[in-house]
């Protein structure tokens, strides 16, 4: 069966066809323009494999050394001295720490978004980067986990969050979103790290036939002595395709269940019904952002990706962008509205503390980012397909869904109905520690690109297999073979 | 080379060394456990048993127990009161440190070995009332001659006697199972 | 053998204790709040702190300005501590179960060593009331002797908040069973009721009409704070004036 | 590996599992037991856990409350009212229930020492939070401590020894009075920053003038109807504040009779004016006018001849110089007129001007028109404690300035200073720490280290309040007359010396005609004989045969008091017809500011050092642990000052720097400024903590002697530095500052 946009990639593509022809139409598609399958593994391997240059081994210890210090030493300090090292008070009980956990969230989510949805509908374009994409999720999930442990006050204790037997005839409250957190988010870090390894299986197993040493042990282990045989495969795709399905609900329900943090506490700007959807939107929008940043990096460093990588990918991302950023503008407005309309008096108050309070910067920043500069760049199709372009709106994005969750959290919570403990939140030990969240993170993708096949070979392949220029009488058309 | 490895811990010499590890691994966790269990230094090896023999009521040396929150130490006149009639007191090695500060008047340092945490409030009061004897919770100190725990104080502990002493009397165990009862 | 988690008691509406305030006679001399903090074992945090919004006060006395000067007017002191819900925002959200409702006394209790520090309750709060132990505040030697050996010292990383003095109440009722007989109204009360040379607070039993507080909650237009949240706060204010 | 991995290695395993988990859960035994000593003789009352109640006397003020302390395993837990104490009932204020910091108070005087003076009495860390601050080490015995008051005693001439002591009037006082009747040494100078701001002796000289003879007059609050109050703060410190309190309690107490109305006149609103239903922010210095106008127009009102009192004040002059509306006076005056039960009070910064007396006068007159002496919410004269025979006031700084001109002058030899601190007290103007040069010896009997044992060259410490013997007289508050007894509630915690215990010793050694003057064992010998009379009164709420059985009873019940009232009516006979000056208040300093400096609530005159008291938000900004100016915000505006913003105020006398809080409720020409802080030393919480208004006053008094305190102008100017101040209150919830819009 053929998802939606076969057709009009047909329309599309028979007008292409007639004014440029072939040659053209192959550069410009991955699909259209395959390699035999070995020069293409070895590009890959090559990618992979080729010597780290100076600068990465730079960046790399720059890095690292970010992550010792801001990320390690200051959490020791935080343990040490407790939350007063944090800007947190009464009534700004959740600070920093609270906004980078549901922003790595956030950005978790394109990853199953693009590998998981966009698999489920065949959206061929997805076919290079879904591994790209999936690594975000994971790396993204362990700083959420990071920072939410972070937060705690005696978080030596953490493990009684966690429901096991004991004397006490205690378990964790089950009426806490705080409990359903945690369980949301352990499901998805691994079933989204399951749903990362299986895709990664052929890919690894290819690289150990072309590897030697220690990284041959590394990947045979991985490889779980895969040989491709047709058994294999079809236990492979019946799992992919299991996964596929399960794993969205999950990750709807992740991000649902986060929000309900907020949705469910009784703030005036919190206790809102449409938080649900408007977290999972934004969600989507700073992981989309993130995506095409991840993916303008990759192009841009590593070795052959100009091949794998393409504007056509930059303009679909751009494409769902552009899609998200709407999105997320309705709910925001509708947010909005509601809770204006709902006349509670220290709603009132919160919602004209955001537009003309000390933070009012932030509030209009979040617009700008969020709304005016996507839609300002992302209409026009030349410019979605330059790298570089959509890569800025994606750090733009970023910060603008970051500044999204600060006013939803420190900003919102300074309001509340007993106006003698209004106070500003002020940021202390948090900004290093974020800073560290965010080093440990493209720490982790750099050497994720070293040591697995960032692009999804088999798939690839497979796609182009697919994909062929097929005559009909005097007119050439693109035609897609399923393949199970 | 991994498989080599394990191939190598099959023949009996790796066996042995595994069992090794194993061993020394093991002795040392034990150690560390009987460290934990040892009883702490008392300045007299205060017989216990004896003092029952003579069938002396335990109210009688820890009279905090049936009026107030802590059962409490007999302050050194108490033991005196008794002691100074007894001859032995006056020759008896064990009794030596008992008569030295008694003369001295400086207080001995006892430690008491049944303890709850600081974020646990527990009143004896309320459980002699609740006609619970010594020995519930104490152990049978006709047996021992430093007082030993027969069991830890944790929550289990006092949750399964509460659940217990409660039975299906809902008030009563609202009262016994709360949280306020003992930590505030 | 029931579960306790089953358990539900009829007075939740009630309550069991309660607390009515004379704003009227509150001069908002802040003996109450001493009080409290001597009782309590409540640490102080020093100058850059307490200006940081990280004070321990468990009751906080708040007053407002109406008017411009010359018609200015200070309005009446609101000693505001736990309300001690009987349907509390706090309870639900803790995922550790650190701050329960005390089917037995009907006051919201803070277990300080089941806290982890999630710092929930104290965000959900309506009255924002709770008191967070944001460092390991020292009372330097020999200020330690004062402590008061009924109550825990908190420790660091842990949330606390007014307690309605319930060694106080678990004393007075001690004391009445070794005695055999009910607890009597006014035969104790809390630390701030106690202090309040106003008697602009008074403590006691809601659920016994002739008590004083009940009696007192008979008069008219009382107020309690934020009941539209369905909170069923257990302290009644009496504007006055 | 799993067919050769027997059950043996399991067991092995599993062994390795438990241990592990063992060590990490439990530790060692060293972290697991505590020692316990137990007592060598168990006192029957105290077994273990349980709690013993003490009866005592609060000494944190001069008023006397009786408190019963809570102690547990010789330890002092907590401090509560005494409720058969007849002036507090069972209630305490802040400071009374923070006594308990002063006795646990890391920086206290650990026994006798002999320092040079100006030297440090502990060393201080930068963080007063930790214990690395060192208290210093008594340096000498305290039978030495004995031969150098003997010495004293002896060396010098009776004229050139002077004592000076705190506020109350205690069984140290009757010591010393004794000592100085009998052997001719100077008479003991009672002084205290309190009685210096409630301006005692205007009050009893305004009585005198007016009822021909002096005494404390005490104001029936509860039981009054319309309650005047010119500037009296009588609900924070103001002679007896609790049981003031208790009075406002029963004037507000409406659902057994009509709620009583409260006007407040001042020019900064304080907490007490913050509870007036009517503020009247007049011209600080036209009290009396205003004062005198009601009177005129209340004796208009109740119809009959014009007072001669009232004749020569003229209502609209008296209104545009306070600064108010005629209707405004007119309004009040009917009010005062026709209720049942009215009452004006005198007091605080009304007082402290140059026509204080004037005044005091002007304000007491207000009550013949309502003709309330004696009467149920009325004027009264406090009840005389027992044994007393006339009221004795403590010094006014009048007197104080010729003792410390003395003292300068080398008239005195040898000076002993007990329970005041004058050094951080008197006006900077006073220089009493320069005059204190002028005397050869210096002997402190501090318990804190406070500026004056600073300077002086031995410190012979006294026990805390809480481990003290004695009695203490209450001055005002209650009905009866009363005795408010002492005992120690805990064995002294450091190797301190009873002062009493110390004279008497100190007398013996000294012989002649001191130990005649002093024939006594010890301290407790001494309270019982002046305790014993007493066990011949009547209507006393207790007696005994015996005066063992009877000093028991003292202890246990807190005190003696009697049964019967014991508050004198003011004979009134003439008060219409005297001619009362309506001056105004000349003001001292030029300066566009009236300054008005009040005594701080929390704080007061030693509540510096007590780490909760600080933390206690001042009622009316609440802020903590600092000083502040108050500025009217119109004010504030027109100089371009902020909300923490450091001003540099400037007095003829001296000048301070200080940061600004915009107090909505003050006169746009007047600033105000709590006393309290700005200590220098006193312990780690205290010292080098804002700053002490008492270094701008200059030495102007009114017609009694007493301080013209708020009688000055004083200039402003911005210095551009910042001081956050930490507040309590939220300045976006209460101002609206920093919400977007300005509330």
């Amino acid at each position: 069966m053929a998802g939606y946009n076969k057709k009009e990639e047909h329309a599309h593509a028979k007008a292409e066809l007639h004014t440029h022809g072939e040659e053209h139409f192959r550069e410009k598609h991955l699909m259209l323009d395959p390699l035999p399958r070995g020069q293409m593994n070895d590009m890959v391997m090559e990618s992979m494999m080729e010597k780290p240059t100076w600068r990465y081994w730079l960046v790399f210890a720059t890095l690292s050394v970010i992550v010792a210090y801001c990320l390690f030493y200051k959490w020791g300090v935080l343990i040490m001295y407790g939350q007063g090292e944090a800007g947190v008070m009464r009534p700004d009980y959740w600070g920093i720490f609270l906004v980078n956990t549901v922003f790595w969230i956030g950005i978790s989510h394109a990853g199953t978004f693009i590998s998981a949805i966009l698999r489920v509908f065949r959206a061929e374009f997805r076919r290079p980067f879904t591994r790209a994409a999936e690594l975000m999720t994971t790396f993204g999930l362990v700083q959420a986990g990071f920072s939410i442990f972070m937060h705690l006050g005696r978080v030596w204790l953490a493990y009684w969050l966690m429901p096991y037997a004991n004397q006490r005839m205690l378990w964790p409250n089950l009426h806490s979103p705080l409990t359903w957190d945690l369980l949301a988010i352990t499901t998805y870090l691994l079933s989204s790290t399951m749903y990362l390894f299986l895709p990664l299986i052929p890919d690894v197993a290819m690289a150990r036939d072309r590897s030697t040493g220690w990284r041959k042990n590394f990947y045979k282990i991985l490889a779980l002595g895969f040989r491709g045989t047709e058994g294999e495969w079809t236990h492979l795709r019946n799992a992919m395709n299991i996964f596929a399905f399960a794993i969205i609900p999950v990750m709807f329900s992740v991000h649902t269940i986060v929000s309900w943090d907020f949705a469910a506490a009784t703030r005036p700007g919190w206790s809102s019904t449409i938080f649900g959807p408007y977290f999972i939107v934004g969600a989507l929008h700073s992981g989309m952002g993130a995506a095409a940043i991840v993916l303008a990096v990759i192009r841009a460093t590593m070795k052959h990706m100009k091949y794998f990588i393409r504007g056509e990918h930059f303009d679909a991302i751009g494409k769902l962008m552009l899609i998200i950023s709407m999105a997320w503008a309705y709910f925001f407005f509708n947010d909005y509205m509601v809770q204006w309309y709902g006349g509670d008096k220290w709603t009132q108050q919160l919602l004209h503390f955001h537009e003309a309070g000390p933070m009012g910067w932030m509030w209009f920043g979040m617009l700008i980012c969020n709304i005016a500069v996507p839609w300002a760049i992302l209409w026009n199709a030349k410019w979605r397909a330059t790298p570089w372009l959509i890569a800025t709106v994606g750090i733009v994005i970023n910060v603008g869904m970051w500044f999204e969750r600060y006013i939803i959290i420190p900003v919102s919570v300074t309001i509340n109905r007993m106006p003698f403990t209004w106070r500003l939140y002020e940021p202390g030990i948090e900004i290093p520690m974020g800073i560290g969240t965010l080093a440990l993170f493209i720490l982790l993708y750099m050497a994720a690109s070293k040591l697995i096949p960032l692009i999804p070979v088999w798939e690839v392949q497979e796609g182009q297999m697919a994909h062929e220029f097929k005559k009909f009488g005097r007119e050439t058309v693109i035609s897609v073979s399923e393949l199970e | 080379m991994i498989k080599r490895f394990f191939d190598w811990l099959r023949q009996p010499l790796g066996l042995i060394a595994v069992g090794i590890v194993f061993l020394t691994l093991f002795s040392f966790a034990a150690y560390g456990l009987y460290t934990t269990q040892q009883p702490p230094e008392q300045p007299v090896q205060f017989p216990h048993k004896t003092h029952v023999a003579f069938g002396i009521q335990c109210l009688y040396c820890h009279p905090g127990a049936a009026t107030g929150p802590a059962a409490g130490i007999p302050s050194q006149a108490k033991c005196w009161g008794c002691h100074n009639q007894i001859v032995k007191t006056q020759t008896s090695l064990l009794l030596a440190p008992l008569k030295e500060a008694v003369i001295s008047g400086k207080p001995l340092e006892w430690v008491p070995v049944a303890q709850v945490p600081d974020f646990v409030q527990f009143n004896h009061r309320a459980h002699i009332a609740a006609g619970q004897n010594c020995e519930n919770c104490h152990g049978d100190m006709s047996k021992v001659t430093i007082a030993e725990n027969p069991q830890v104080f944790n929550m289990g502990f006092c949750l399964d006697c509460h659940k217990k002493v409660a039975g299906d009397d809902h008030e009563k165990l609202v009262k016994l199972v709360d949280c306020g009862t003992c930590h505030y | 053998m029931i579960r306790p988690e089953e358990i539900k008691m009829s007075t939740e509406e009630t309550g069991k204790w309660g607390m009515v305030i004379d704003q009227d006679i509150c001069t908002g001399c802040q003996a109450c709040v001493a009080a409290c903090a001597m009782e309590n074992n409540i640490s102080f945090v020093g100058e850059v702190d307490s200006g940081y919004g990280r004070s321990m006060h468990w009751i906080r006395i708040e007053r407002f300005w109406e008017g411009e000067y010359p018609e200015v007017k200070m309005t009446a002191q609101q000693p505001m501590m736990c309300q001690q819900c009987g349907h509390a925002p706090c309870e639900p959200v803790c995922p550790a179960f650190a701050t329960v409702h005390s089917q037995a006394e009907q006051l919201n209790l803070q277990v300080y060593n089941r806290c982890v520090g999630t710092r929930y309750c104290g965000n959900n709060c309506p009255y924002q009331v709770r008191a967070f132990n944001w460092r390991a505040y020292k009372r330097p030697e020999p200020l330690s002797n004062q402590f008061n050996p009924d109550v825990t010292v908190r420790r660091m990383g842990v949330m606390e908040k007014c307690t309605f003095c319930i060694q106080r109440i678990h004393k007075a009722q001690d004391t009445a069973k070794s005695e055999g007989r009910e607890v009597v109204d006014g035969e104790f009360t809390t630390a701030c009721a106690q202090a309040c040379p106003a008697t602009a607070i008074v403590f006691g039993r809601v659920d016994h009409p002739e008590s004083l507080v009940s009696q007192l909650g008979q008069r008219a237009n009382g107020v309690k704070h934020l009941e539209e949240l369905g909170t069923l706060p257990h302290v009644t204010y009496f504007k006055g004036g | 590996m799993s067919d050769n991995f027997s059950r043996r290695d399991f067991l092995k395993l599993a062994g390795v599992g438990a241990a592990t988990t063992a060590i990490l859960t439990g530790c060692g035994p060293a972290s697991r037991y505590v020692k316990r000593e137990p007592y060598m003789l168990m006192p029957e009352y105290n077994y273990n856990g349980q709690s013993t109640y003490y009866a005592t006397t609060c000494r944190e003020c001069a008023a006397g409350c009786g408190l019963v302390v809570r102690t547990s395993q010789g330890r002092a837990i907590k401090a509560e009212g005494n409720a058969n104490h007849p002036l507090n009932l069972g209630k305490t204020c802040a400071r009374g229930q923070a006594t308990l910091h002063g006795l646990y108070n890391p920086n206290r005087i650990r026994g006798p020492i002999k320092h040079s003076r100006g030297d440090r009495l502990y060393e201080t860390a930068a963080d007063p939070f930790n214990d690395e601050f060192k208290d210093l080490d008594s340096n000498m015995s305290w039978d030495d401590a004995t031969q150098t008051v003997a010495d004293a005693l002896k060396k010098y001439k009776p004229e050139e020894i002077a004592f000076l002591m705190g506020t109350t009037s205690d069984h140290l006082f009757d010591l010393l009075t004794d000592l100085s009747t009998q052997t001719g040494i100077n008479a003991p100078l009672r002084f205290g920053v309190l009685s210096m701001f409630e301006s005692r002796a205007t009050l009893s000289k305004a009585a005198e003038n007016l009822f021909g003879e002096a005494g404390l007059p005490f104001f029936d609050v509860g039981g009054a109807q319309v309650v005047f109050s010119f500037g009296a703060n009588f609900l924070e410190t103001w002679l007896s504040p609790v049981s003031y309190t208790r009075g406002f309690a029963g004037l507000r107490e409406a659902h057994t009779k009509k709620r009583g109305t409260f006007v407040q006149f001042e020019s900064r609103m304080s907490s007490t004016a913050g509870k007036a239903d009517e503020w009247m922010p007049i011209r600080p210095g036209t009290e009396a006018l205003v004062a005198l106008a009601i009177g005129r127009l209340a004796s208009e009102l109740r119809g009959g001849p014009l007072p001669r009192a009232f004749s020569d004040v003229e209502p609209a002059d008296a209104a545009s110089k306070a600064g108010i509306k005629l209707e405004t006076l007119q309004h009040l005056a009917e009010m005062f007129a026709n209720s049942a039960g009215a009452l004006a009070i005198p007091g605080g910064t009304a007082l402290g001007q140059s026509n204080g007396l004037a005044v005091a006068e002007a304000v007491l007159a207000l009550n013949a028109i309502a003709n309330n002496f004696g009467k149920p919410g009325g004027v009264f004269f406090s009840a005389l404690a027992p044994n007393q025979k006339e009221y004795q006031r403590p010094a006014s700084v009048k007197e104080m300035q010729e003792f410390v001109q003395k003292m300068a002058d080398g008239k005195f030899k040898a000076l002993f200073i007990h329970g005041v601190n004058p050094a951080f007290e008197l006006p900077a103007s006073l220089d009493f720490k320069n005059a204190l040069k002028g005397v050869e010896q210096v002997i402190s009997f501090a318990t804190f280290p406070d500026e004056t044992a600073l300077e002086s060259d031995y410190v012979f410490p006294d026990h805390h309040g809480l481990e003290s013997w004695g009695y203490q007289r209450v001055a005002t508050g209650s009905a009866q007359p009363v005795l408010s007894g002492l005992q120690p509630v805990v064995s002294p915690f450091y190797a301190t010396r009873a002062t009493v215990d110390l004279l008497i010793a100190a007398a013996q050694l000294a012989g002649g005609k001191f130990s005649e003057a002093l024939p006594f064992k010890d301290e407790v010998e001494f309270l019982q004989s002046k305790i014993a009379p007493l066990m011949n009164e009547t209507d006393g709420f207790f007696s005994a045969a015996d005066i063992n059985t009877f000093s028991a009873y003292f202890q246990q019940y807190g005190g003696w008091w009697k049964t019967t009232e014991g508050r004198a009516v003011p004979n009134t006979a003439d008060v219409l017809n005297l001619n009362l000056s309506g001056t105004e208040a000349e003001f001292a300093g030029e300066g566009e500011f009236f300054f008005v400096p009040f005594v701080s609530p929390t704080l007061a005159e030693a509540g510096a050092n007590k780490p909760w008291l600080q933390e206690l938000p001042d009622p009316t900004t609440t802020v903590m642990w600092n000083t502040w100016v108050e500025i009217n915000p119109e004010t504030a505006h027109e100089l371009g000052l902020e909300n923490d913003d450091v001003v540099k105020i400037t007095s003829e006398a001296g000048v301070l720097e200080v940061p600004v809080y915009r107090y909505p409720a003050i006169r746009p020409d007047t600033i105000a400024m709590p006393f309290g802080q700005g200590h220098t030393a006193y312990g780690r919480y205290a010292e080098n903590r804002g700053v002490n208004p008492a270094d701008l006053l200059g030495q102007h008094f009114n017609e009694a002697g007493d301080l013209a305190f708020a009688g000055m102008k004083v200039k402003i100017e911005k210095t551009g530095k910042k001081k956050p101040l930490s507040r309590l209150e939220s300045i976006m919830g209460v101002y609206g500052v920093g919400l977007g819009e300005e509330h």
